[in-house]
């Protein structure tokens, strides 16, 4: 009985998340009247806007991720090492873009970066493209951290350095050779992460006024009929193929799956 | 002049002093563990040898050359951890190779010395591995391959056995001992395993509170413990109070029957002294009537008795206190039941005396 | 030199997080012109908008963490009890808010249950309210799943359970007094988040045109001067307590620290 | 009829049979211990007795009731946990008394029987500390006082010394034995490590693929063990083969030389049968010359010593094999130096014939 009762509670949690996406599925494909099409979707591929909206957000995701590891891998892995004491304050550090309103973060830019200040970044378009990517570094920040983190807590850190330093390694060598190919996969399920919601990101590029594929996706929303979820339905894919690229290189790193 | 040599090494963490004026000479080929509590400087002591802690004062050197300052990479030594530390995505065989290809060595001349030392350790299959398919022993011992494969000058060994199940330990000690002979490397063993240092080592260093407390051999160390400390800390110990008759002649009372101590004694006459028994070197008499004249004996009463297997340990009540002793066990003979009278012998040779 | 180095990267981040944050202080205290004052949070209180806004936010994130609350602990409980098996699944399921853009699950949402559909929640306040906190219960599931699987995984379950099974406790005793307790922490560190979450929340809020919070702080971004400053700071102060609160009682569950 | 009885026992996880046909009757007051490999059934006999899990055939009955199908919560038994499982947001004085109050004692009582509890495990002043403010053996003791407190019927210990330090280990063993024969509490104990069934249990029960090998007191499974599994997993063994001359006569010759075992053989003449030896019932005479005639000697040569502190284990290699032996420590004779040409001596009435 109990056990029936909590297959019912997942299959109930299943339908939650999986209803909305259906439902837009079989909506996107009712735009020729009658039958089904892809006529949504060869509309919204055609749409130079979605083009142009879409190729900037890919672009702003690649570079936050890129920013991203740069800064993140060799702190955390520094603080690991050397500053442990450090590691709570890093915590409380990265939890704080999950609970400051993206809104705030964008307000304290514009006022910080605006024309009339010492460093006008919003008086030109890649100035405010360079500011958008702090803004999305900072939104990924958590996840980048506690991906990476989580992948370097996964392996025994200092007895790993001093094993291959006693062997004759060099920092250099103990970083190439022992360390980055264990946090990879920590580091691109980080990507990944980072990927999906600088794609999805609204708020950010709305109050920026920048052309990214978020605010696209809104004003798509409220033009047009059908468009929306095909949208909708090809973001779901997208990330949908993010979360199995995360899972993918979780299984393929076949030497970090440990026994039992 | 030592191989290895550490001259009066020190080493303190803000103001906590770990290590005080340690100093150690290791033969060319010697196994020296280093024996004491958790928190006596042993790990440290080792650590400054593979250069991950740089001492506060005092010289390291190697077969003459001083390398108090090189950096770990810059030693040639080989270390083995507690915690196998393993490259885990790296083969078994790149994990034995690592410090040859570092060390430049070509491709052949690697993969003949990764075969030779999975020859070694008895692994000479499990080249292609990766460490999580292999158990803990097999990790251990992959790990001592990996120390050894690049021929380093010194072997240290932090505590390798404490991670793995006791009849594992227990076999890979004499493995790991046999492969340090045929090798002859010097190697420095931590532990704080009493039974590891001494069934392993050519010389033991009981090390408290920063400080060697006696160096020798195993069975020097255990029967003619210098200090308090290590005979308490090595083996068991049953303790007596004495009362000295003649210091010269070694003469003492132990509730009120005479025994007489090989040597003189460093006590004014009635004076009360430790004295320090072993539980093989007592015997029990289970037959009262069987004891002649002039032996010494205890009576006792049998408090409580533990079959182990080979070994019975039986704990006796006397006057004096209780008295822990061991029997072999004898196929013919069950242990003594409890509350038994028996009687307790004891020779004066076999008696420790306490400082 | 490294030790530098490594504490000028820290400090790098702290301005980069700080430096936005103290500009804007800065600004919403100088409404009064040539003095500082707090004209510009008086004018924040007193404004009716604001007043129903943050109290509907307010409400919304408590109704939101109840609904977590009763649906997670439960099911995470059971499922690492009796369908360890399942904890994959689970994760992966708890990791496809973050991935999904909120964008694509309100479209889902307003596509499914709209005013001609079978439910038609969007056609009443009170059925969009409800799918808002559904919204905001899927946006917060991350959060709120990982920080009690984290609290759970903390003690070791199965063996408490069984320990007091033996010692004559029901499944009731052993949930009550003995798993709730140790999860506690846990549970209420996963609410804050929430809460810091839904009050700051705009993508949601906006597209189901809810008088939320969030949607009123970027109106009166667009509308007003100094204020916006004043909002974001309250807001900061308000999630900053939330992180605040998460520490506290991380630190005030004496017994679940570890001496190590 | 026992108190605690477990009739044709039966436990399997879907095709897997974990416990096959498991009897036994356990006295009150009596204390075995269920030794084995993992996988050979023995928790999961213990958790079917714990309720854990529920008997695929067969019967649990305490003190005549049958208990077979009742909930864990409704069995009034004692647990003890290999990872302690104090629960950690209580303090020592509420976890212990954690059974008492669901139970509805009154508060007045349920400390007086905490107090009691605490002074029975010797931490009568720890009552108001965290769990984790404790050391692993404290916690454990604690663990104890916890199961015990409710006066159960009967008290389960699934492994309680596995996670703690080898020292700790050794005198918690004694501890546990001293308590449960204090209580006179049924006591059925899970181990995989022999020298604690041996040293603790009035009976061990030695499984091996879900079935009981042999029941009996530790010195009977020691000495006699009734298949090669039980004489090998307890102990260390030594191995000879020996060819046999007089079957009923017991008579056998080893490497030529005759031997005589105290009973019967089961093979016919000529046959090779194995012969197995305990360490400890070989003994080694350094001087040959010493050897009487008609004593049985094996000439041999020393191939290892390990010095474990009261007892020197000595590997010496013979034409019949390598041979281990037990030495007790001496201090006025130092082991044998490797190499040394020895002779071994054992009687014909400590040989085990290993069917």
């Amino acid at each position: 009985m109990k056990r029936i009762l909590s297959w019912a509670a997942i299959a109930v949690g299943v339908v939650y998340f999986f209803l909305p996406l259906v439902g837009m599925l079989e909506f996107s494909l009712k735009m020729r009247r009658g039958e089904y099409s892809l006529d949504a979707y060869r509309s919204v591929m055609g749409d130079p806007q979605f083009q142009a909206t879409f190729g900037y957000s890919v672009l702003m995701a690649c570079l936050t991720i890129v920013f991203g590891v740069l800064v993140v891998v060799p702190t955390v892995f520094w603080v690991r090492l050397k500053l442990p004491r450090l590691r709570p304050f890093m915590e409380f550090i990265t939890l704080l873009p999950l609970v400051i309103p993206p809104i705030v973060i964008v307000f304290g830019y514009i006022r910080l970066f605006n024309t009339s200040s010492w460093l006008p970044l919003t008086g030109s378009a890649l100035g405010t493209d360079f500011l958008l990517m702090c803004g999305y570094a900072v939104l990924a920040l958590p996840y980048m951290y506690r991906a990476v983190d989580t992948g370097l807590a996964a392996i025994d850190l200092r007895t790993l350095t001093e094993a291959a330093q006693s062997l004759g390694a060099g920092w250099i060598t103990v970083l190439a050779r022992v360390i980055l190919p264990n946090v990879l996969v920590a580091v691109l399920s980080g990507a990944f992460l980072t990927f999906a919601i600088v794609i999805g990101e609204y708020v950010f590029a709305a109050l920026l006024d920048r052309p990214a594929f978020g605010p696209y996706l809104v004003w798509a929303g409220g033009n047009k009929a059908y468009e929306p979820a095909a949208l909708a339905v090809m973001t779901f894919a997208l990330t949908w193929a993010c979360m199995m690229l995360i899972q993918l290189a979780t299984k393929f790193s076949k030497h970090t799956r440990m026994p039992h | 002049m030592a191989y290895l040599d550490l001259t009066a090494l020190q080493k303190s963490f803000g103001a906590n002093q770990v290590v005080k004026s340690f100093d150690l000479g290791v033969a060319k080929g010697e196994f020296v563990s280093l024996l004491g509590p958790s928190g006596c400087g042993k790990t440290t002591v080792l650590r400054m040898v593979a250069g991950f802690e740089t001492p506060t004062v005092g010289a390291i050197k190697i077969d003459g050359q001083d390398v108090t300052h090189l950096r770990p990479n810059q030693r040639n030594i080989g270390m083995v951890f507690q915690a196998y530390a393993l490259f885990p995505n790296l083969t078994v065989a790149q994990n034995v190779g690592f410090g040859l290809k570092i060390a430049g060595v070509s491709a052949a001349e690697t993969a003949a010395r990764v075969a030779d030392m999975l020859a070694l350790i008895g692994l000479p299959d499990m080249g292609a591995r990766y460490p999580f398919q292999l158990s803990g022993g097999q990790q251990q011992r992959v790990a001592l391959a990996r120390a050894l494969a690049p021929r380093p000058r010194v072997l240290l060994l932090d505590e390798p056995l404490s991670a793995l199940d006791a009849k594992i330990r227990v076999s890979l000690r004499a493995e790991i001992r046999d492969i340090q002979r045929k090798l002859g490397i010097t190697t420095i063993f931590v532990t704080h395993d009493q039974e590891e240092a001494l069934s392993m080592s050519d010389r033991v260093v009981v090390m408290n509170g920063g400080r060697a407390e006696q160096v020798g051999a195993p069975f020097e160390i255990y029967n003619h413990p210098k200090t308090r400390f290590v005979a308490q800390f090595v083996g068991t110990l049953n303790t007596l109070d004495a009362i000295v008759i003649d210091p010269a002649g070694g003469e003492v009372t132990v509730q009120g029957q005479p025994l007489r101590l090989p040597q003189p004694i460093a006590a004014l006459r009635g004076a009360t002294v430790g004295l320090a028994l072993r539980p093989e070197v007592v015997h029990l008499e289970a037959d009262t009537a069987q004891i002649s004249r002039g032996d010494f004996a205890l009576p006792a009463r049998i408090a409580a008795v533990q079959f182990l297997g080979a070994v019975i340990r039986v704990k006796a009540e006397t006057a004096a206190g209780e008295i822990s002793l061991d029997l072999f066990n004898r196929p013919d003979a069950p242990p003594p039941p409890l509350g038994a009278e028996v009687a307790l012998r004891f020779r004066g040779q076999d008696v420790i005396v306490l400082a």
